[in-house]
């Protein structure tokens, strides 16, 4: 099935964040999503676009938008260095630190999310919430 | 799409009254860094920081907020916010950290 | 000299025109135009991919937004099947039409205006606003 | 990014009352041109369509008003525009339709 998209090429410039979460407000509006689940989706996109800034080392990414029948697929993409997905810990409240938690809260707001990173050659972040659906 | 932060001694001279209007993140996160630390720099005391005109948060805010209150506890001193949205106060509570800050209202 | 960009790449369905004016409108505000020039720039974004959706029969179309140091270009691009832009004619007020007032709508709210169009290969128009200019 | 219509008839019953909220562009002109062709096919008459809560026009919205005029001036009749905010009005007046249509407000 192909799903009609809506996808963004963006200079990696942290000023442009703001401008992502407007974007991705109206495309969850569009597809019915409550206010609730729109400041989640806000969330989650900022903080995959903060990493692909921050981290990625590539001066561009790439957001896609997937429109489905039942909720929204969202993919950040980079280009960049890369990291080792299974060696990120998790953050630890009893020693809590400046940073490790921007992966750690899209993984809370969003249903479902899948991360490929291959050294060099970048980082793929998808994350998909449905309509309607609490968990 | 911009933050704006005022500050000022308590009645007491006994805390910092820090108030955050706008959108907190990636490229904001570096001026309240900045407005924090010279606040801690003059003088160690409780930070209340009243977000209720902050529209948005997210984990470069709270990274920020952390590394101060490291600074702070070091002193016995803490960090209070004070009346968050509810889209603000949800990213403190699903991160723990409305156990480790004094969330209030 | 190399601009920093915002590009997307967009179903062609109008459905998605409100989320390209709410993104026009971000990117706008970030770059310090006024209220009126941001509503102006809506306008003519919405007219162009408006003109990408009803008349390029192609099933996606681009916008690039270009930030200058004094401004914002905008490129509206279809791979459509493009027009004769010698042929299209000048609204009559004597006589009002309920099409061809889009092109029109665009000339008078930007600064810089143009467009290139060829047969079975799309159309691409691009409009400029100035900070701070009133013409 | 939508738009809702209501109507009724005046209270002599010589004209229709329209309100138009929201946007009116390419995905919602549609909308607006049954509606309004669906009034005058139950009666010819004065159109007062009333555009203090919409936000938003452009050339599609246009385009359905002076097709609707053209079929109400065969019968001498007009369209109102009443209380359009002032980036609505501003596309009247450049295409100079606010000589065609009566802008009031
Ligand atoms: N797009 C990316 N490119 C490279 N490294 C990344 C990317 N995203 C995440 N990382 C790595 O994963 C770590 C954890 O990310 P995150 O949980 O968002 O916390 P933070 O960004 O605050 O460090 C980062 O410090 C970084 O090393
Ligand atoms: N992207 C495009 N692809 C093909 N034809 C176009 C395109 N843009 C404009 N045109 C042609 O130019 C004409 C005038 O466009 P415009 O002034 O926007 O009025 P309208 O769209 O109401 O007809 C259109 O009717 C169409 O024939």
């Amino acid at each position: 099935m192909i799903y009609e998209t809506i996808k963004m090429e963006i200079t990696s410039n942290p000023e442009y964040v703001g401008i992502i979460r407007l974007t991705t407000s109206g495309i969850a509006n569009k597809i019915g999503f409550s206010i609730d689940d729109i400041e989640d989706m806000k969330v989650a996109v900022s903080e995959a676009c903060t990493n692909a800034i921050k981290h990625s080392n590539d001066n561009v990414f790439y957001i896609k938008y997937e429109m489905l029948e039942n909720g929204l697929t969202i993919e950040i993409q980079d280009k960049g260095k890369g990291y080792d997905i299974e060696s990120t810990i998790k953050p630890d409240l009893s020693n809590p630190k400046e940073n490790g938690l921007g992966l750690f809260i899209i993984q809370t707001l969003m249903d479902e999310v899948s991360i490929e990173s291959k050294d060099k050659e970048g980082t793929i972040i998808k994350m998909t919430k449905y309509l309607g659906v609490d968990i | 799409m911009s933050m704006n932060i005022s500050s000022n001694m308590g009645v007491d001279n006994d805390f910092w009254n820090i108030s955050l209007q706008g959108e907190l993140d990636v490229s904001t996160a570096d001026k309240l860094k900045e407005h924090l630390h010279s606040l801690a720099d003059k003088k160690i005391m409780d930070m209340k920081i009243n977000l209720t005109n902050l529209e948005y948060i997210d984990s470069t805010g709270l990274g920020v907020m952390i590394g101060i209150l490291k600074k702070l506890k070091i002193s016995n001193k803490e960090i209070y916010i004070i009346n968050p949205k509810s889209n603000v106060k949800k990213i403190f509570t699903i991160t723990g950290l409305d156990k480790i800050f004094k969330v209030e209202g």
